[in-house]
């Protein structure tokens, strides 16, 4: 799977981010901290990334708010994925009366305006942290990975090694979690990337109406800052462009993960990759 | 064909559950939450004011909006009674407008704008990825996947934003906000067109630019996908033009799996680009939303919700009646 | 005089570290109206051999070496215009699995017009129906389903949809990749025996791919062996049956149990086909041979013409083996 | 092409304070909270506040009034020369109607209003009768809410769903054109007042950003909008025609103290606390220098005259020192970043609006206390609705909050313990739960007189008791934002010289301004 | 003669689809016998695989019964399970690619032995993989870096770790390489000689079929059409069907070769949704008479333990 430059070069910015969100605050310096000297000041060797209008570092709060942003994306891309494996592996599974209900759910919460939903939700729970708003994204966004998983486990319980391993006495428990879930793990996996790169962009959405708690610092609600104090009008491009071009890269990362990994367990894909194709050419010019 | 159309009622029969669900989840969603239309409209008459609100007005707008604690049943009853009257209810904050008043407003600005760039979107990202699928490993391919790849994943509302700052402030070329020329008589004139196509063109083209990425690597991996299988080999060994290869055989099999999420986007057209509409402060339902939750009027964002989620389930209806045309194969699936 | 003449073909997947040879110069001559068998087993490059052949590869596989000559001219060598000229018109082909041979989204009818349109310009939209329904008639499909959809027929009629569709432009050649594995026996020989009858009116030649041997003994003129990517041994129905030179050959045939000469415990041939990516060097049977002897793990042996068949073997030797 | 090219002698205002679209509801003492915009250029109130004059009340369609029976009555006399706009008379049984409508309809009470009765006296002349001595409230009388509304309109209309889309009022204009994206109302020829310079007046919405290019462009005249760094990126690139002005609305942003919650029932703590709030890095960042508030939280650009001589021109500078001592003298220490005193620990937090951006000024604050005196204050923000209700509710303990209001009476009367409720019980006033004996005496006292030299010496002893006690601790004085394109139209008042103030929202203000304005010449 | 371990009697199972239903298998009635092997031939859809499932309880039959050591079977098939195993047809497919073959023999070891320790269980592992003839070494390789074949050995060797009397093979061999087949077949025969199991093997290839069991089943269209000792049936034929297949079994020793290609066209299987009435072989049926499409033929009993459905052979 490394092999596939889409994986190695998804997996270092993802990696890079997550090193930045734990360990990030530690190096970034107080990202609250004023300096009154230096207000709205654009790049310079004091402060790489520049100053907002508060006079506070942008570097140290683009390194703040990759754990603020990456705290919500990764928490609600595990209980998005948790919630889908829940509904969607016993209805596939299961079949039956369980599949009915629990497909009707699933299609219910996939036919609901999910970001409208939210934000209401969000709206009413005035006042929420990082972790209430993770927890609405998640909720409300687990519904298509668990269509997939559904269908995925309808199709691996039918599946003949599963039947074999019943026949020899495996109970279901076991038949779920050592035969289903392991064929599961990339479908989880790519959801789980999908679900992060969502709660980012959530959260971000949520921070930029003003609904999450502008209190903690992530990626979101520096843009919102920015744009409150019109620094897209003012050219004060240092503060708004560092956060966006952040959430791009980690959903460009998050998406050519997937894409490579999709590669790999898709031959088809594996083709028609721009190597392939070119190495063909190559030989038949040769 | 009986088949389908068992197919069909029984989707018939989900979606007829499924808004079932989403009104009672309507009328309960404001019920549940802390908090009650009265106290959203102190707030917001001391935002406005900037002093507080006396005490003799706050018992006096109680006792207008308040009785939050009446029988929930009845309330249920007399909900369902206002919603089949197409009533939904009086806006808290326009008072006494009726909230579908405001909605019908509304929704044509969201319908041109949000649908048109859907529709656009969609051509686009899907006319490129057959493209980019078809000549998978091209130089073009090559350079364009992963360009949308990075384009897909930038926020849309940032990307809002630094338009405006490009083309509204920095060049000047477009309006900074609004539907159309306020100073022009609506009508459908030639000059009042041209003023919602100049105030149009700079959102759409943000919700097109960071929507059709999307469209495109779906797209290009189904038609990779797809141009590997027999029948399109059949159709090369026929001998037929390469373009009606890639287009009946090809492109018309890749079509249908993004075609269901097509479906999705059409119904979310009315909960419109809701940041993107915000920032350009376009006068369509998002924005409408987006005011109802800031003040807290629950009549408005219940009626528009309720809207949003009846369109999502009307155009997946569509989507499924159009899947039956798309795809003779459909069966009888959950 | 031969239609096709193929010599020293050989198409390799780029893939991995190293090209994966899976046509290893391959050489046969094909006659007007007759049916070459082709037999092997899983991964033994018959599939590979007929893409080649129509020039349908797509990337990884690549031609590296060879002649495809179609009438004089090399098919290798022409650009996909040239190449759409001679499609269907010369050459037809019938895959292997009917199912997804047919484009599930159009009218079974619709893909014969398209194709009888294409070739020929002057038919218009209702003639070409009408030809339409009289191709299906002819492999005894009634007319009214020429507006059906592939999925709306059953396994054995889309089998004979496609057999029918490779006759639409009267080719010369049709290439068909084991046309009956997915249908069973009382619908394969329905099959087959139409299509000796359709040869016999309209007088193509057949590349018959298949493993079932026992099959091809019945059906096919001549029959080649194919092995490890090349073919190990070439010739007439017959005389393979009755004198298989090749031990392979011979393991083959004997693999199929008689349905009604007597009984005796057969072995098939013990060990499995090679891998292609990790070939066993010389012979490519030698791992599994029976008549190996020294030097078959080191020499790889052409195929040499002995009487009324070729045969890739060391056992018989060519006039420069025996340096 | 701009609306205002078209617009011939037009005024064109950028509103940016609602949405994208207007409603048409001109009903304008009904209880809904959007309704049409500049409603007070169609209903006029009987009087005005004249905020370049230390919030002293004056006439408008009230000619003069008069006190009598110590406070509790007011005798009002009308203007004979109104008209409304549909050419009927003025009279004393409109005001008797208006007067009467929150009396009898609660709910219409949205001004707030103290009267109990009203009665005509004669055809020019009302009498209002109180239950307090009420000299200190006569500025309801001066609330645009509380307008005049022509008895022979309203009378027949059910007015709770009545929205009024065709406006009879006295003031100087009448809705001409109504859309969604654009008002425009015309103006009267025979407005009472005089005659206005501009045949109409545009409104159209706008969001702060946009306004900002608007009003560069001049495709706007006149907004009321707060622009960060304004001097340099408006008013710098045309001096003569871009106007950026500041008047102060006689309140400040303040920190308030929780006054009925340890350690800020301290007053120790407190001034501790005000003694370290870095106004300057405040006022910096917001961009509006020299904005710093006084001690008293009184403006001194509105009550001049009324301010102790001892505050003026006096802004607490950061002082770690007196801090520390101010904490030592009340027995406190700091551990930890926690307040520390009998073993008991206390680390406060900051209640701020998250939805006014104050997050960062917030941590300017934080940064302050914590470099000052080692303390860690938590911030908590929240969006306006759960703002408010912490703040109602004394759930805080010290809140980011505005302060202010008419006259120093205005400013002041929230401190009274006649607002006070227990934390946990929802408060309109007195959010800080102030609770002093002293000052109830004062407030009470200030209610009881119309007379000014009294009211000064009053005022001069609150003043004290704030600077002293600190129940709560002004940073910046807040202000009425007037943004201005004068390519058009010149004559616009200045901060430095004014009688009333050029913002449009402020009633008789806003229509003084506009009858003041001349058409530039190009 | 010995009593049945495992018997279908008259069993029938029919599927919802939508509205309509599938006779996938009708009146189906089968005895397997310790020791013997009987084959289950008949054309793709006719309902081998269903019947195969019915036996091992993969479905519950919509009526008639199945007996197992002449008990009728009920209840969870926990217990059912250690008599009776099935050998899936793909190799691929039966075998879960994440597991190494060590893991699925020790599970099905320890499910159904008290096994005390590793020692025990290794030794019972190496057992159970020597008996279907592989080394040692291939405990711990995964199922792809096995060939077919011996992928279907390691399938069989689970299912032996289990110690059933009836092994079910539904086309055990059928994706095999050709030259591996007969090894899988000589191993079957093998298993039934040592152990004594009863064998239901299950293909359309009739003249493995021979090559393997000893009693012969043909079904056609969900029902039975004929059964009886193999040289018999296939010498001679008693149903046409029978007869149908074995024409059109490729046969290299056929003598005729050209006119066997003058197959005459039958047409489709019929459909099981609405299937003929009578006989559902008569629409194809070179002799068919009247009755034949109104009634469906009884079973006729014949000597040498034969029997077949057809009109014919009852009025004879
Ligand atoms: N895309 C590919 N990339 C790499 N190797 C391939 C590819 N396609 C086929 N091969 C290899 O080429 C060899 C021949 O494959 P081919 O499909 O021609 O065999 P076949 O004889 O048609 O087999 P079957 O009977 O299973 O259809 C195999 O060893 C296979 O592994
Ligand atoms: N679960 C099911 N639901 C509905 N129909 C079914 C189901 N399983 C099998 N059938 C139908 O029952 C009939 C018999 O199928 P079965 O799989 O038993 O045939 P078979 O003889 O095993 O065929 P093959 O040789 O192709 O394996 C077929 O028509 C099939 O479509
Ligand atoms: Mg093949
Ligand atoms: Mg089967």
């Amino acid at each position: 799977m490394l092999k596939s430059w889409k994986v190695r070069i998804g997996l270092s910015i993802l990696t890079f981010f997550v090193l930045l969100a734990v360990f990030g605050p530690v190096v970034g310096g107080d990202p609250r901290a004023n300096d009154i000297q230096a207000i709205s000041q654009p790049p310079s060797w004091q402060h790489l990334f520049g100053t907002t209008q508060f006079g506070q570092d942008v570097l140290a709060q683009t390194i703040a708010g990759a754990r603020g942003s990456m705290l919500v994306g990764i928490l609600a891309a595990a209980i998005g994925t948790l919630i889908a494996i829940l509904v969607g592996v016993p209805a596939g599974y299961f079949g039956g009366a369980v599949d009915n209900g629990l497909n009707f759910l699933t299609n219910l919460f996939l036919v609901m305006p999910v970001l409208p939903l939210i934000l209401i939700v969000a709206g009413y729970v005035q006042g929420t942290g990082p972790f209430v708003i993770a927890l609405i994204i998640g909720l409300f966004g687990w519904s298509g990975g668990a269509r997939t998983l559904r269908a995925q486990a309808l199709s691996l319980s039918s599946r003949d090694f599963v039947l074999a391993m019943r026949m020899v006495g495996e109970p279901h428990r076991r038949l779920i979690f050592c035969e289903v879930l392991p064929h599961l793990t990339g479908w989880i996996s790519a959801m789980f990337l999908h679900g992060m790169i969502g709660g980012v962009m959530a959260e971000a959405g949520l921070a930029f109406l003003g609904i999450t708690d502008s209190g903690s610092i992530s990626w979101g609600t520096m843009i919102q800052a920015a744009q409150q104090q019109s620094a897209v009008l003012r050219g004060l491009w240092w503060w708004f462009v560092p956060p966006g071009l952040c959430i791009a890269l980690i959903g460009t990362a998050a998406t050519l993960v997937n894409f490579g990994v999709d590669e790999v367990s898709n031959p088809k894909l594996r083709m028609a990759r721009r190597s392939v194709v070119v190495r063909t050419r190559k030989v038949a010019e040769a | 064909m009986t088949v389908r159309w068992a197919f069909l009622a029984r989707r018939l029969g989900f979606y007829l559950a499924a808004a079932a669900a989403a009104i009672g989840l309507n009328f309960l969603l404001p019920r549940l939450m802390p908090g009650d239309p009265s106290s959203a409209i102190v707030e917001e008459l001391e935002r406005v004011s900037g002093q507080q609100v006396p005490a003799e007005t706050l018992l006096s707008i109680r006792a207008i909006f308040g009785n939050p604690h009446a029988n929930l049943a009845q309330q249920f009853a007399d909900y369902l009674r206002q919603l089949s009257h197409g009533d939904l209810g009086v806006s808290v904050v326009n008072f006494p407008v009726p909230v579908a008043d405001l909605v019908w407003q509304a929704l044509p600005w969201t319908l041109l704008l949000v649908g048109t760039t859907t529709v656009t979107a969609f051509a686009i990202g899907t006319l490129l990825g057959v493209v980019a699928g078809w000549k998978a490993g091209s130089r073009l391919d090559a350079i364009l996947t992963p360009f949308t790849t990075f384009l897909s994943s930038v926020p849309y509302f940032w990307v809002a934003l630094l338009a405006l700052w490009v083309f509204g402030f920095v060049l000047g070329w477009t309006p900074l906000s609004g539907g159309y020329d306020a100073d022009l008589p609506q009508g459908f004139t030639l000059a009042y067109a041209g003023s919602v196509l100049h105030h149009g063109v700079l959102p759409a083209a943000t919700i097109v630019f960071s929507a059709f990425g999307g469209w495109l690597l779906g797209m290009r991996n189904m038609t990779v996908t797809t141009v590997r299988e027999d029948y399109v080999l059949l159709a090369q060994a026929k001998g037929l033009s390469p373009r009606r290869v890639m287009f009946r055989y090809a492109a018309r099999n890749a079509m249908l799996p993004s075609f269901t999420g097509f479906a999705m986007a059409l119904g979310g057209v009315v909960g419109g680009a809701l940041l993107t509409e915000i920032v350009f402060s376009y006068p369509g339902i998002g924005y409408l939303l987006y005011e109802a939750l800031q003040k807290r009027d629950y009549p408005m964002m219940q009626g528009v919700f309720l809207l949003i989620t009846l369109a999502v389930l009307l155009a997946n209806l569509v989507a499924d009646l159009a899947y039956v045309l798309l795809d003779p194969r459909i069966r009888a699936r959950g | 005089m031969s239609v096709l003449t193929v010599d020293g073909l050989t198409v390799e997947y780029v893939t991995g570290d190293r090209p994966v040879r899976a046509c290893d110069d391959v050489s046969f001559e094909l006659r007007r109206g007759e049916i070459l068998g082709v037999a092997g087993e899983s991964g033994s490059g018959k599939s590979t051999l007929i893409t080649a052949l129509t020039r349908l590869q797509r990337p990884p596989a690549v031609t590296t070496a060879g002649r495809i000559e179609f009438h004089g001219t090399d098919l290798v060598g022409l650009s996909p215009d040239q190449l759409r000229k001679l499609r269907w018109t010369s050459l037809a082909i019938v895959l292997q699995s009917a199912m997804d041979a047919l484009n599930p989204v159009m009218r079974v009818g619709a893909q014969f017009v398209d194709v009888l349109r294409t070739h020929d310009k002057t038919l218009n939209s209702k003639a070409a129906w009408a030809r339409a329904a009289e191709l299906l008639g002819m492999v005894g499909i009634s007319a009214d389903r020429v507006r059906a959809y592939p999925h709306e027929l059953s396994g054995g009629m889309r089998q004979r949809a496609s057999i029918a569709l490779a006759l639409a432009c009267r080719p010369e050649l049709v290439v068909m990749d084991e046309p009956t594995t997915a249908v069973d026996v009382v619908m394969q020989r329905q099959i087959l025996a139409q299509v000796l009858r359709l040869r016999k009116e309209l007088g193509f030649a057949v590349v018959f791919v298949t493993h079932d041997l026992s099959l091809l003994l019945e059906l096919a003129d001549r029959i080649a062996i194919m092995y490890g990517g090349r073919i190990v041994e070439i010739g007439t129905a017959e005389s393979l049956y009755t004198k298989p030179r090749h031990p392979y050959t011979r393991g083959l045939r004997d693999s199929f149990p008689p349905l009604r000469s007597e009984l005796r415990t057969l072995t098939g041939i013990p060990g499995s086909p090679p891998d292609l990516r990790d070939p066993p060097p010389g012979c490519a049977f030698h791992p599994r041979c029976p008549d190996r002897f020294d030097g078959c793990d080191r020499q790889r042996p052409d195929l040499v013409t002995i009487e009324d068949h070729a045969v890739a073997c060391r056992l018989y030797p060519s006039g420069d083996d025996q340096s | 092409k701009t609306p205002a090219s078209s617009a011939g002698a037009a005024v064109v205002y950028g509103k940016t304070d609602g949405g994208t679209t207007f409603v048409r509801n001109y009903n304008v003492m009904g209880p809904a909270t959007d309704k049409a915009p500049n409603m007070e250029l169609v209903y006029e109130p009987l009087m005005r506040v004249d905020y370049g004059d230390g919030g002293v009340v004056k006439p408008w369609l009230a000619q003069s009034w008069a006190f009598s029976d110590q406070g509790k009555a007011l005798t009002i006399k009308l203007r004979g020369d109104v008209t409304w706009s549909d050419g009927q008379k003025f009279t004393a049984d409109d005001v008797v109607y208006s007067l009467g409508l929150p009396i009898e309809k609660p709910d219409f009470s949205i001004a707030g209003i103290t009267y109990k009765s009203v009665a005509k006296v004669d055809a020019g002349t009302v009498k209002v009768v109180f239950a307090e001595p009420s000299y200190a409230t006569l500025n309801q009388f001066a609330n645009i809410l509380l307008p005049m509304v022509p008895k022979h309109v309203w009378s027949s209309q059910n007015l709770n769903t009545w929205t009024n889309p065709d406006p009879i009022g006295t003031g100087p204009f009448t809705v001409q054109e109504f859309k969604p994206q654009q008002i425009t109302l015309q103006a009267r020829s025979d407005y009472w007042g005089g005659k206005l310079p501009m045949t109409t007046y545009k409104i159209i919405p706008t969001s702060a950003d946009a306004l900002k290019a608007q009003l560069l462009k001049g495709d706007i005249d006149w907004a009321s909008a707060s622009w960060p760094n304004g001097e340099k990126e408006y008013v710098a690139k045309d001096p003569d025609k871009h106007l950026y002005q500041l008047y102060s609305n006689g309140g400040a942003m303040s920190v308030l103290f929780n006054t009925a919650k340890a350690p800020f029932d301290d007053v120790h703590v407190r001034r501790a606390l005000a003694l370290t709030i870095d106004r300057t890095a405040v006022v910096t960042t917001l961009q509006r220098p020299g904005t710093e508030a006084g001690p008293t939280g009184l403006s001194e650009q509105l009550f001049a005259d009324w301010l102790d001589p001892a505050y003026k021109g006096k802004v607490q500078k950061v002082d770690a020192a007196a801090a520390k001592a101010e904490l030592a003298k009340g027995g406190w220490t700091v551990e930890n970043g926690a307040l520390v005193k009998d073993g008991k620990r206390y680390q406060p937090s900051i209640l701020f609006n998250a939805d006014w951006g104050w997050g960062n000024y917030a941590d300017i604050l934080i940064n302050t206390w914590k470099q000052t005196l080692g303390l860690q204050v938590k911030g908590a923000g929240q969006p306006s609705a759960g703002y408010y209700d912490k703040q109602n509710l004394g759930q805080f303990d010290l809140a980011a909050a505005s302060t202010g209001g008419s006259g120093v009476y205005g400013v002041y009367r929230f401190l009274s313990s006649q607002y006070l409720t227990p934390v946990g019980k929802s408060a309109t006033l007195n959010q800080g739960r102030w609770n002093d004996p002293e000052t109830d005496k004062i407030i009470a006292a200030m209610q009881r007189t119309d007379n000014v030299d009294e009211l000064k010496t009053l005022g001069r002893q609150l003043q004290k008791i704030v600077v002293d006690k600190t129940p709560f601790s002004p940073i910046y004085n807040n202000f009425y934002f007037v943004d201005i394109n004068a390519t058009r139209w010149t004559g616009w008042p200045t901060p430095d010289d004014f009688d009333h103030i050029p913002f449009v929202g402020m009633g008789p203000d806003t229509i003084l301004t506009m009858l003041k304005l001349q058409r530039r010449a190009s | 003669m010995s009593q049945p371990v495992l018997e279908a009697r008259a069993v029938s199972k029919h599927f919802a689809a939508g509205r309509s239903t599938v006779r996938a298998v009708e009146d189906a009635t089968l005895a397997l016998l310790p020791g013997r092997i009987v084959a289950l031939v008949g054309e793709s859809g006719s309902g081998k695989t269903t019947l195969a499932r019915l036996l091992a309880r993969f479905y519950a039959p919509t009526s008639g019964e199945i007996r197992l050591h002449g008990e009728v079977v009920k209840g969870k098939p926990r217990e059912y399970y250690r008599d009776v195993q099935l050998i899936f047809q793909d190799p691929f497919g039966s075998l879960n690619p994440l597991h190494r073959v060590r893991y699925n023999l020790e599970r099905a070891v320890k499910l159904h032995h008290a096994v005390r320790s590793k020692a025990d269980l290794d030794q019972k592992v190496v057992e159970l993989i020597n008996r279907v003839s592989l080394a040692e070494s291939y405990l711990d390789k995964f199922p792809h870096e096995l060939s077919g074949g011996q992928r279907q050995r390691v399938v069989i060797a689970r299912a032996l770790a289990v110690e059933p009397k009836v092994l079910l093979g539904d086309e055990p061999i059928s994706m095999l390489d050709v030259s591996i087949r007969l090894e899988m077949l000589n191993l079957l025969e093998r298993l039934r000689a040592e152990d004594g199991l009863a064998l239901l093997y299950i293909t359309h290839d009739i003249a493995s079929a021979r090559y393997l069991c000893d009693d012969i089943v043909v079904m056609y269209a969900g029902r039975m059409v004929e059964g009886g000792p193999k040289e018999d049936v296939i010498a001679d034929p008693l149903h046409p069907y029978t007869q149908l297949l074995i024409d059109s079994s490729p046969d290299p020793e056929r003598g005729d070769r050209n006119k066997l290609f003058d197959a005459e066209d039958l047409g489709e299987p019929p459909s099981l949704i609405d299937p003929p009435a009578g006989c559902r072989f008569h629409p194809r049926c070179p002799v068919a008479m009247d009755i034949c499409r109104t009634q469906a033929p009884p079973r006729t009993e014949l000597t040498d333990g034969r029997w077949t459905h057809c009109w014919l052979q009852e009025k004879r």
